[in-house]
């Protein structure tokens, strides 16, 4: 309904189609931006013993806003020896490919971006994206940190995606589909229903595939952070060793889109991880739209549990952020190809032949 | 465990006419006077010998003694010449527990002395920063330059009795 | 683990690979102030680590010569601004040992707490940095809210927070507070089990053993010849302190242990050493406290103080055991009020010139753990 | 205070709303850059710990002077730093502060006399809004220095001044 609306109001099928579905996306996207930022201020400030942000609107709450307008005055410095074209190019790429990766994520049944049956693979694709952006970033800034940091993150990133598509393979394998929104449409009913427990029905391959399935939802858990550069494998922009990894030169607005790119990202990963495993924007306690037998409220109800348990992990990854330190790069290496990689192939291989028994 | 005077006879009788004199009447310290170009072979033996075995260097430093003649020239600006510098060695051994301190003294003219770096390792950078801030040049240090002031320092060595502070430097003015 | 790192240099040999000159500059965030590391390096792998320092040389020796004896003492706070109060300590048992001035009793045991409340602070602010210089940010603030109730204390005895010109030749400026007795014994037992929660945070935090253990090995031997001394000696295995070995003021009369390297998560002598080693050093220094606090005798803090001093012509060197190693002070007296000399034996200085033995073979990030290991006040360094 | 600083002549533009927004977004985040010189950075550090915490008026330390706005001078300028100083405050973008922290950086400290190697004072070779005394000064005085800087941008204005 969203398209047809914007069909008769710009006449193109191509036209609408973009419209309807990235415009509800950056209308959800930036305010969450904002909100995320001040969220992980006031959370590591609590969890150290401090007050975070209090002075700027009522505790704090126009903090974000406050950032965002001061970054837009902020003088743009490009310098000389810098690759212009490259340098100007790379928040974009690092913003758009963690901003498309919202197209393929179901918000509620009504509403999703793009309703293709390759949901995850898309996405998955689509976050190489950024590793693009970030080695522009790295290269054009004509720093050693940058270049530093840039080398370290393509690795980083490139080598977290393999746990990544290996679990999700596990799952295709399961449900017999890439689609997430068919994916979350299985998983309805209440919480017995999500992957983590097994997903629908009440077989005896339901209770066999638990253990294997917190094995898969720990595993996606841990390479999405890497993919993200959260800490504990926040090596790229580590402040303490490479001043600031490969955002060091860039300042004002584009310097504000990697920030606000990291925090998009981090609710996509997040997101991801819940449409996978935890039931998508399905209820786990049923709807009070059925009760109330009011249609219109179902959507409603879906959105704010997509996001609780959105948020609700945004929240852990930075509640781990202020608590671990940081791993360094041979040994996220090693984490990743050592420990990460066989654990996967062999879940992988067990629930493909629980699936075939 | 042996006192001063039994090392210095010790030394006396190894070093002959290289160790000066044992200085005993300044209270708390006394100490040996050594000829500065000699120090380091008496130093390897003080560390190589077993029943000595100064393993650790506690401190090295240089002291501008002012004991040049003071000549004040007709326009009043005294002209001080001759004087010496001297290096302080402070040794200790961590095993048998005893101390000893060494004085090297060479003219301020050329202050040279040979550089015991290669002995014990902490005195690179102690050695280092006697030849910032006093100029004493150590012979085959393995790479004496400037520690602790800037390296295009041109105003000479500062803790000199007779340092005057440059104008400028660098476009910054440097007195108050 | 430096091993392998042999077998794949030699594998760089045949592909040309050019080395890179890495400036951790003067402005970084995790050198502890302006410190220059000009690391040499072969992709992340390090060849060689070259401190240049003095960016901070406030030319305390000059000012030593200028002043008169009691001036210098706000000059000895300035230089490790970290443990000013043990540079003053230092500096007064020097002077008294020139002057030959025997202190009061209380006198001493006032000296012995306040030394001790310095090392605690001194540690918590080396711990706390070392944990955000690897990546974990809240102990470097929970390691200053503990510091916050120490500096509380100090500023209740002599009204300053950071640098304080308390003890002076002789004596001490002021008198205790009445009932500072009574807040520093109830800081001894909030603090003690702080230090649990600090080991449970970081101490054994798999990801922290991960990046410190076994990294910069620093041999006994080697560590002799460069002169470390302090909590980085004490790492690498040797039961050397000079609060033992070569007594001042009153330590005599308190029982305490010192506690050595063990190499309980990698090797005798690692960075997890060196950072361990401290916080047990923090539990001893609350138990001389404890024991200060319960002997502490009255009587007047002032009386010794000589209104001139005047030395007789005459050099002393004298050393005390600071939080970062052995503080040496060598004056020189030429009879007038001015010292004629005053060398100082900074332990950072002397600590920092091993950086480039420890961090050969390792990677770019060892450089920074290594060098909160070490754990330098850059006023310290340059003096 | 920017590219648009003390542009327009004609006084009788209504920018006063536009500035004040743009006034009150610079003021209420001041990132701070991470770096201290000598006893001074160790305060600052405790300004930001718990007890003191900077975070409340919305100052976080970023370790590249790219994204940093208030330079917090910190301790003793010694003429070795001085050349990095001038630099770092060139790198900076536009709007950007000076806060001189402690007598050290205002005007030499107390190594003004025999301090060979000290710089009297950062302000011979950077502009500094805001000078706070004190050697260290503690926390509570800079948080004041803060202050005294907000309003200080609080009240610029993009007109410039006719009289």
């Amino acid at each position: 309904m969203i398209y047809d609306f914007f069909y008769n109001l710009t006449g193109s099928q191509i036209l609408a189609y973009v419209i309807g579905s990235l415009l509800p996306l950056f209308i959800f996207i930036l305010p969450f931006a904002l909100v995320a930022v001040l969220l992980e201020r006031k959370v590591s400030a609590h969890m150290q013993d401090r007050l975070g942000p209090m002075r700027v609107g009522f505790h704090g709450i126009l903090q974000t806003v406050a950032d965002i307008l001061k970054l837009i005055q902020k003088e743009d410095i490009v310098a000389s020896p810098n690759d212009k074209p490259l340098f100007n190019l790379a928040p974009v790429l690092v913003f758009a490919g963690s901003y498309t990766a919202f197209a393929a994520i179901p918000f509620t049944s009504a509403f999703i971006g793009s309703n293709i049956d390759l949901g995850i693979i898309f996405i998955i694709a689509i976050t190489g994206l950024v590793v693009a952006g970030i080695l522009m970033a790295g290269w054009a800034s004509n720093n050693k940190y940058t270049l530093l940091g840039a080398m370290r993150s393509a690795a980083q990133i490139i080598s977290y995606e393999i746990p990544t598509i290996l679990v999700v393979l596990t799952l295709i394998m399961i449900t017999g589909t890439a689609s997430l929104n068919k994916l979350s449409e299985m998983q309805s009913g209440h919480f017995w229903n999500w992957m983590i427990l097994g997903g629908p029905g009440l077989s005896l391959t339901k209770f066999l595939f638990i253990p294997f399935m917190i094995i898969g939802f720990v595993i996606i858990y841990i390479s999405t952070l890497a993919e993200v550069n959260r800490t504990p494998f926040d090596i790229p922009e580590a402040e303490s060793e490479l001043v600031s990894g490969y955002h060091t030169e860039y300042s004002g607005m584009k310097f504000a889109m990697f920030f606000l790119a990291e925090y998009a990202n981090m609710f996509a990963v997040s997101a991801i991880v819940v449409a996978l495993f935890f039931g998508g924007y399905q209820s786990p306690v049923g709807y009070l739209g059925n009760t109330f037998h009011l249609p219109w409220l179902i959507p409603i109800e879906q959105f704010f549990w997509f996001t609780f348990k959105g948020v609700f992990f945004v929240v852990v990854q930075m509640w781990l952020r202020w608590t671990l330190p940081r791993l360094r790069v041979d040994q996220l290496m090693a984490v990743c190809w050592k420990y990460l990689i066989p654990i996967a192939f062999v879940n992988l291989l067990i629930v493909g032949l629980i699936t075939v028994l | 465990m042996k006192t001063t005077e039994e090392i210095f006879n010790l030394l006396k009788e190894k070093f002959g006419d290289s160790i000066i004199e044992l200085k005993t009447d300044i209270p708390i310290e006394q100490f040996i006077v050594v000829n500065p170009l000699e120090i380091d072979k008496i130093c390897n033996f003080l560390i190589s010998d077993n029943d000595l075995a100064f393993d650790s260097l506690m401190n090295l430093s240089g002291v501008d003694d002012a004991n040049g003649e003071k000549k004040t020239d007709e326009s009043g600006n005294t002209q001080t010449t001759g004087g010496t510098l001297s290096v302080f060695y402070h040794l200790e051994s961590t095993s048998l527990r005893h101390k000893l301190v060494l004085k090297a003294s060479t003219s301020i003219e050329n202050p040279e002395v040979s550089s015991v770096a290669e002995i014990w390792r902490v005195a690179d950078w102690h050695e280092r920063e006697a030849y910032d801030l006093l100029g004493i040049k150590f012979l085959n240090h393995p790479d004496l330059r400037r520690i602790l002031m800037p390296y295009d320092w041109e105003a000479g060595h500062p803790l000199r009795k007779d340092y005057k502070n440059p104008e400028y430097y660098q476009g910054m003015k440097v007195p108050y | 683990m430096a091993a392998d790192i042999e077998n794949k240099t030699t594998t760089n040999e045949k592909l040309k690979t050019e080395e890179m000159i890495l400036n951790m500059g003067p402005q970084h965030p995790s050198t502890h102030g302006v410190l220059r590391l000009e690391l040499q390096l072969e992709g992340e792998l390090i060849v060689n680590v070259k401190p240049h320092i003095g960016y901070l040389h406030r030319c305390f020796e000059k000012h030593a010569e200028a002043m008169t004896y009691p001036q210098v003492i706000p000059y000895t706070d300035r230089m490790d601004y970290l443990a000013s109060m043990y540079n003053e300590f230092g500096y007064a048992v020097a002077v008294e040992k020139l002057l030959d001035i025997k202190v009061p009793e209380r006198v001493e045991y006032i000296r012995v707490i306040m030394g001790e409340l310095q090392r605690i602070a001194s540690h918590l602010v080396a711990l706390g940095t070392y944990g955000a210089d690897i990546g974990a940010v809240t102990p470097f603030l929970f390691c200053f809210r503990d510091r916050e109730k120490i500096l509380s204390l100090f500023e209740m005895t002599c009204g300053a927070r950071l640098l304080y010109n308390y003890i002076w030749v002789g004596g001490v400026s002021h008198d205790l507070h009445h009932d500072f007795l009574r807040l520093t014994k109830d800081f001894v037992d909030y603090f003690r089990p702080k230090i649990k929660e600090l080991n449970d945070l970081l101490s054994f935090n798999k990801i922290f053993i991960e990046r410190t253990a076994n990294v910069g090995i620093l041999p006994l031997d080697t560590a002799i010849n460069y002169g470390i001394t302090g909590p980085m000696l004490r790492a690498s295995g040797m039961k050397w302190d000079l609060r033992k070995d070569d007594p001042y003021s009153i330590y005599d009369k308190f029982d305490f242990d010192i506690p050595v390297g063990d190499g309980r998560m990698g090797t005798v002598g690692d960075s997890w050493d060196r950072y361990f080693v401290r916080v047990l050093e923090m539990e001893q220094s609350l138990r001389i406290i404890e024991q200060a606090i319960a002997q502490i005798p009255e009587g007047d803090v002032t009386s010794a103080i000589p209104k001139r001093i005047k030395p007789v012509v005459g050099q002393v060197y004298s050393r005390v055991e600071g939080p970062r190693g052995e503080l040496g002070y060598f004056i020189i007296s030429n009879g007038t009020v001015n010292p004629f000399r005053v060398k100082v034996r900074a332990p950072s200085f002397v600590n920092l010139a091993v950086i480039n033995e420890l961090c050969k073979g390792h990677l770019v990030a060892d450089v920074i753990t290594v060098l909160g290991s070490i754990d330098i006040v850059l006023g310290d360094v340059d003096r | 205070m920017g590219l648009l600083d003390k542009q327009f002549t004609d006084d009788n533009i209504v920018i006063a709303k536009v500035e004040d927004l743009l006034n009150w977004a610079r003021l209420s985040s001041l990132w701070q850059m991470g770096f201290g010189l000598a006893c001074c950075a160790i305060e600052m550090m405790a300004t930001s710990a718990s007890h003191y915490d900077f975070d409340r008026f919305g100052v976080i330390p970023r370790p590249s002077p790219r994204q940093s706005d208030v330079i917090i001078v910190s301790g003793t300028v010694t003429l070795k730093m001085a050349i990095r100083i001038k630099r770092l405050y060139e790198q900076m973008p536009d709007p950007k502060y000076v806060i001189s922290m402690g007598s050290c950086s205002n005007c030499g400290g107390p190594y003004w006399e025999h301090g060979y190697h000290v710089l009297k004072g950062v302000d011979r070779i950077i502009p500094v809004d805001v000078y706070v005394p004190g050697c260290p000064p503690r926390p509570e005085a800079l948080l004041e220095g803060l202050l005294k800087l907000q309003e200080k941008i609080r009240n610029e204005s993009l007109v410039k001044k006719s009289a």
